[in-house]
């Protein structure tokens, strides 16, 4: 199995999920994380005081998926994350050694 | 930490000898005209609807205190020190309330109204634990034969000396020992805000004979708590990780709260200082509406063209600015006057805050010096130019004629007694706290933020 | 963006011309009846009671306005737009506040009293500047030989002022340029708050000469400020994402505050209304209390049913549906009239937000119209009902009679005259304030959120 | 859930039995002495100014309720059932103040002031919905010939009768049905609030003739509150997780936020309770200052000796035990006993939270009984002293002469009256409540959060 | 070595604690995280607006363990974790190349 | 390639920052996390209630880089992260299979 990762723009989650539904992929871990990279942040100003800010919000999604679907997903994730603009985010997979569903205690593809 | 015991004495004594050498200076003609300070004077008849307003006036300043300038404070900080400043302003509004019944009211109005030997400096201890105040006591307004009950004046004045020692909370914020902030704004409370009170409002006091203009207390307050922010904020040295990290205000909701609390309870403060509910108090109210608005207008406008952007927080600053600077014309200066008074300060204390400190990089947390030291003096030097009637003001006449310039030179003396007096208590006071238990928390304290390393426990869970 | 100075032109013509066009209107016998417009009537009498409680009123109102609906607002919108919420308001009352006392108050309440010629619809420039009103002028109130300080009228009056523009935030809140929010607002309230304000409040105002009834503004506040926020939102467009992404309100303790502060604020502008402390003074009060009371239940319950849940929001939003509702009544229902009409407005309010709204899909950002406009139309006709002193009401006699049907038609004149008045004036501003500078942020900096890219500054770090 | 109609009657009755049997006790002696309560005397004389102090005590009792003692409340829960809480206060606000004006009032103050029969125990039906109350009703003051409009009357009270109820949500919260909370305060207020308020308050009352001193409502509010709340908690047993998963206070910004506008608020409550503007009202707006300050100040240094650290919420914690307990001594206790009182309350209620709670485990989720409970009682008692003259009080004069000791025996017997009465009230109300529609939501409900669960919505997105 | 990552409800998290505890694993990293599952959401009503919330609240637990305590740890976490209610998350274990405490340098299984 | 994760003390953020744009690598992601390991928890007192807090905030930050640079990488935040204090944090690598960029579609290094 696969871990797709993605980290993409808090406001393209909706169709991210959508798309990924429609692969009938029911199952994914969101995470609120903050982003640096190619995509500068901006400064703000309190009182006198200016402060850079580095980091911008982005969104992490986890997916694990069977190996054969994990293209797919790929593909899915990015044509519905892109808005060409920079800062679009990145998609990293992993492999998956094993998987349990804690409530029944399957394992492998039968758990996702 | 060393604990110098000799340090201890010699800055007590300096302190004491402050109060005891400077009615050298009293002038013998001061004047021995009705006041703002009780006198039993037989003939003074009570309103009702002028008592209700003094209550009403109280509870005002203590809601722009608690919570008022504590959220206005502590939305500026890191979250990892909100409690610490809402405590230290609670604790502190609590302290000072006690220390006032105690003594401070008797050192602050108690004793001759002559301005007789040291009574020009500073009240006696006749009026310790408010001895021989009853509910039937009576204090003279500024009214001919118009009183309000005593009780009024003493809980309206308690008031005015619980938040001027709250306003320092902001200049040593999120890096002082909890103790020491306490023990800090006691003595300072006892030797600084008590003698310039009494100089400045008691009948018979060195200011007050002199003249000067201080209708709500530009001068005892703001400037008073402004120079003592900047001394402790230079004493105790920056915060850990200053102009390195970034120290963005954790919540300026609160913050914004805390601002409009403050306005609201500042009508109490200025209009209230007029110890009656007459056209004068409504004139009071407009000018704390109008110089705020002007000046958080100015601030925020100014701020667009040097920045690109008009900031919520500098609305807000500008809005504190405002009211400290109308705080002392409140009930002297007309319409056009207070506009004209709240946008300088609004550009004033902006460059302040925005040049001036950095370019001394001393940490003054929130401001305090900026706003209050910074914006009193706007105010109490102003006060003087829009207090004349020629101006549309309601400045009082000597023979007659109201001169801005004779003026304008009292208000300059008063300011700078003041300015010299606080800063010499406030240094000889961090001194003495310093050796007997240290100022600072740790680092590792101030890392971990002073709600779970002084006060166990953490804001948000 | 193209800016056309044609349209402008013709935007400004437009709008002065309805200002010339009306008086043709007037009627020739309207009433020179003693109004609460101030007249120096030699025979006043000021009782500092009143004077203590217009105070009162006065900052009441303010407390009501920031932060009150500051933050009633402010919790409804997400985080990101937070303190363009605050800003904005906060701005805007600084900004009333003073061209209120430029010429606002002038052409509210200045001019003849006889309602001759344009003074039907519109003061006068005698009072720019407050020229003329010192601490001792005198306003009547509507007790016979019963005068306040005019600077409490003035004071008083100015917290509407700020207050009704600063209601239409609620409306185009998340997507409009600040700027354009500013001169929108001020242009609104120039040429439609003003003049509605002289005609039903002033002595010799078209409306109040026909013995309209609106007791603390329900027409000129609530409808007249709803009408505008439902022109304006249309005008402007929905938010980015509308209907499509959640908007859900970031932080509803914040909008549960702002609901108790407007509630507790709005005893001053209710029962302040009545220019004096008396009876009736408390009747309004108690009004003010039942009525809210009634429509939050009826909201809460009436959601139960609906949809399940009875929410912490609907009770909110059915307290202020209820406060708008009683406004106009305040001071002229019973207990039960004022329980009954607010009930009404909370079930009919929430059916506006509910079904009216989602049938035409315009995105008023935080139901302005919904529950100021409409709950300012069902408390205006209901009013004419509840004042019959058959129904335990206060209503005004003509005759010894009171005519529940004349006064609706009265009050239903009132209404449609200023529905029509402010959507015009809205919407010829808007289109002015379009030509100048444009009315929308860039989609991106909607998406960054207006704290950010507006103010340069975010509510949460 | 089983519901046990007949189990529902057998409270009922036994709660009508209750009420019906206890003017057994009441003394024929009943003192028909002027009271508080409104009686028409022709030659009282109504002051605008006592009026405008009612009118803004009532209002600050508003404030203290809402937003007050919900945030103050609301920031101690756990973030998913803050709306929860807020809506609890809310709503029962509303629910009280309309029952209040449906049969409250009339129940509470209306009737013979003779203390004949029942009349000793409870009011009559005669003021339903206020009948015969108009804005021209007097009522009598505590000083001989002073009155104010029974309308400003009604509101005081309405608000002490609203506040009293929403005291008791504190010790059910984050497990309770929102139905079942409200009809459980609905019976409580009527059952327990109505007859105490009427006994202690009420010309006639059976403890009023008795001599019992509760000048703002220690008894009659903290310890009736108090003591329902414990009964409630009990009997709705702890909440899912108790004393095994952490239940820190999600926002202890809002919750100082809160204490802070029940010690304004409290301003209204005690001082307001003069039914005056004069000299004693002050010096009971200063008791209510300096005990409260004693007692945070007392609380939080008893912390740092027992725990190492003075904790905010302590501060806060402390504060409210102080107001508690200056509560019926507000207008009684000189300077000095004030301080005391406080202080002492300060400590004592500390000991009941950190010592007492824990010792019997029952779940009193914000600590209702031991900080209004057992400050109610701390207070009830210390009035007997402090209230001496010879300590500095203000304490009425039997034959020339005031007895402690006598008082002490009177104020007992209030406080076990009290205690028992609502004990049993509180009791048989919430088996009535559970065998209607059940006391507790489900235990998923519970995990989930009210806000969710119940209301549909959550505070924070 | 490798690294077992929890999707747990958050009610569970103490009891999961304590169990690793007793296995003498004493090291973990706790990120709170949003599921999107078989488990449904919820909808709330503001004003008039519905919102249909499909992300739930859960917490994701990352535990670096040595080869041979991965079996006892995963085998631990699900029935600490067992609700047996549905949601109750997902057990994922990774091959974990490389581990440095960063205060001392330690490497490999030293590191834990 | 392989993704660097290292969970650091929140105050190390900045040091870490400057010390991997010196290596050239400009792109990373920043999650607030809680740790629990070695070092100790404090109580906290509300009310009478004494609460055990055993987790303390950290920062777990991610960094997909090349194989080559990954221990160039390890090195730079074992350095900068440090204070030698207990609690100063792990570093974990990963392999990490296949990365995409979304924005433009470029795959493996091209996309870091
Ligand atoms: N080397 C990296 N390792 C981990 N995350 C990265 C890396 N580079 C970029 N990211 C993540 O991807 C986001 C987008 O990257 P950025 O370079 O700004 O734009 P783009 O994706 O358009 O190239 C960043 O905000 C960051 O969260
Ligand atoms: N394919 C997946 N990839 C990543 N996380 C998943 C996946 N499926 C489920 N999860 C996580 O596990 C949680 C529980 O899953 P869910 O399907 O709701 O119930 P259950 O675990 O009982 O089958 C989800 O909320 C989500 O956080
Ligand atoms: N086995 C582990 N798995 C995952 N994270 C761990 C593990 N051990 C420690 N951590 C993380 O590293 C942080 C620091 O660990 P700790 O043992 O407290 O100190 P040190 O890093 O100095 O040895 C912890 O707070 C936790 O976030």
């Amino acid at each position: 199995m696969k871990l797709v990762v993605a980290i993409i723009k808090p406001s393209r989650l909706e169709e991210v999920r959508q798309a990924l539904n429609s692969l009938d992929v029911h199952g994914m871990t969101v995470t609120e994380v903050k982003g640096y990279g190619r995509q500068k942040g901006h400064s703000e100003i309190y009182r006198g005081t200016e402060y850079a800010v580095h980091f911008l919000p982005k969104l992490k999604i986890e997916i694990a998926v069977d190996d054969n679907q994990s293209d797919a997903v790929v593909t899915a994730i990015r044509e519905s994350a892109q808005t060409g603009r920079i800062g679009d985010g990145k998609i990293f997979v992993f492999d998956l050694e094993h998987v349990v569903r804690i409530r029944t205690g399957e394992t492998g593809a039968a758990a996702l | 930490m060393t604990v110098n015991k000799t340090s201890t004495f010699l800055g007590t004594a300096a302190l004491a000898s402050l109060l005891a050498a400077l009615p050298a200076l009293a002038q013998a003609t001061a004047a021995a005209t009705a006041a703002a300070a009780p006198a039993a004077t037989p003939a003074l008849t009570v309103n009702k609807g002028d008592t209700a307003w003094m209550l009403v006036s109280t509870i005002l300043v203590i809601l722009m205190t608690i919570p008022g300038l504590a959220l206005f404070y502590g939305g500026l900080v890191r979250s990892k020190n909100m409690l610490s400043v809402l405590m230290q302003v609670f604790a502190g509004f609590c302290m000072i309330a006690l220390l006032w019944v105690a003594y401070g009211y008797s050192l602050a109005f108690g004793g001759p109204t002559d301005g007789s030997g040291i009574s020009a400096f500073i009240g006696d201890f006749s009026k310790l634990f408010l001895n021989g105040v009853t509910p039937d006591s009576i204090s003279a307004t500024f009214s001919k034969g118009v009183g309000i009950p005593e009780l009024t004046f003493v809980i309206f004045q308690l008031t005015f000396g619980a938040i001027t020692p709250a306003l320092i909370i902001g200049a040593v914020a999120e890096r002082m020992k909890f103790g020491a902030v306490m023990l800090f704004l006691a003595i300072w409370f006892t030797f600084s805000y008590l003698p310039i009170a009494h100089m400045v409002w008691a009948s018979g006091g060195f200011l007050f004979s002199k003249g000067a203009l201080d209708f709500a207390g530009g001068t005892v307050v703001h400037i008073n708590a402004g120079v003592a922010g900047l001394v402790a904020a230079i004493v105790l040295g920056p915060r850990v990780g200053f102009l390195k990290e970034p120290m963005a205000p954790h919540n300026l909701t609160f913050t914004m709260i805390g601002a409009c609390l403050l306005w609201v309870g500042w009508f109490g403060f200025n209009a209230g200082s007029n110890l009656e509910a007459n056209g004068l108090t409504a004139q009071a109210l407009l000018n704390t509406i109008t110089a705020t608005a002007a000046a958080a207008l100015a601030w925020a406008t100014a701020e667009k063209f040097i920045r690109g952007h008009a900031s919520a927080l500098g609305a807000a600053s500008g809005a504190v600015a405002g009211l400290v600077a109308i705080t002392p014309a409140a009930g002297y200066a007309g319409n056009l006057g207070a506009i004209v008074l709240g946008a300088v300060a609004g550009l004033v204390c902006l460059w302040a805050v925005v040049t001036l400190k950095p370019r001394f990089k001393y940490d003054d947390s929130l401001d305090v010096f900026g706003v209050h030291g910074i914006g009193g003096m706007v105010g109490a030097l102003g006060t003087a130019i829009v207090a004349a009637p020629s101006l549309g003001g309601f400045g009082p006449l000597t023979d007659g004629a109201y001169s801005i310039g004779s003026h304008f030179v009292t208000q300059l003396t008063a300011v700078v007694i003041a300015v010299v007096w606080s800063a010499v208590v406030a240094f000889v006071a961090l001194m003495i706290v310093k050796a007997v238990m240290g100022l600072r928390v740790t680092e590792s304290a101030e890392n971990d933020g002073l709600d779970l390393s002084t006060h166990g426990e953490r804001a948000y869970n």
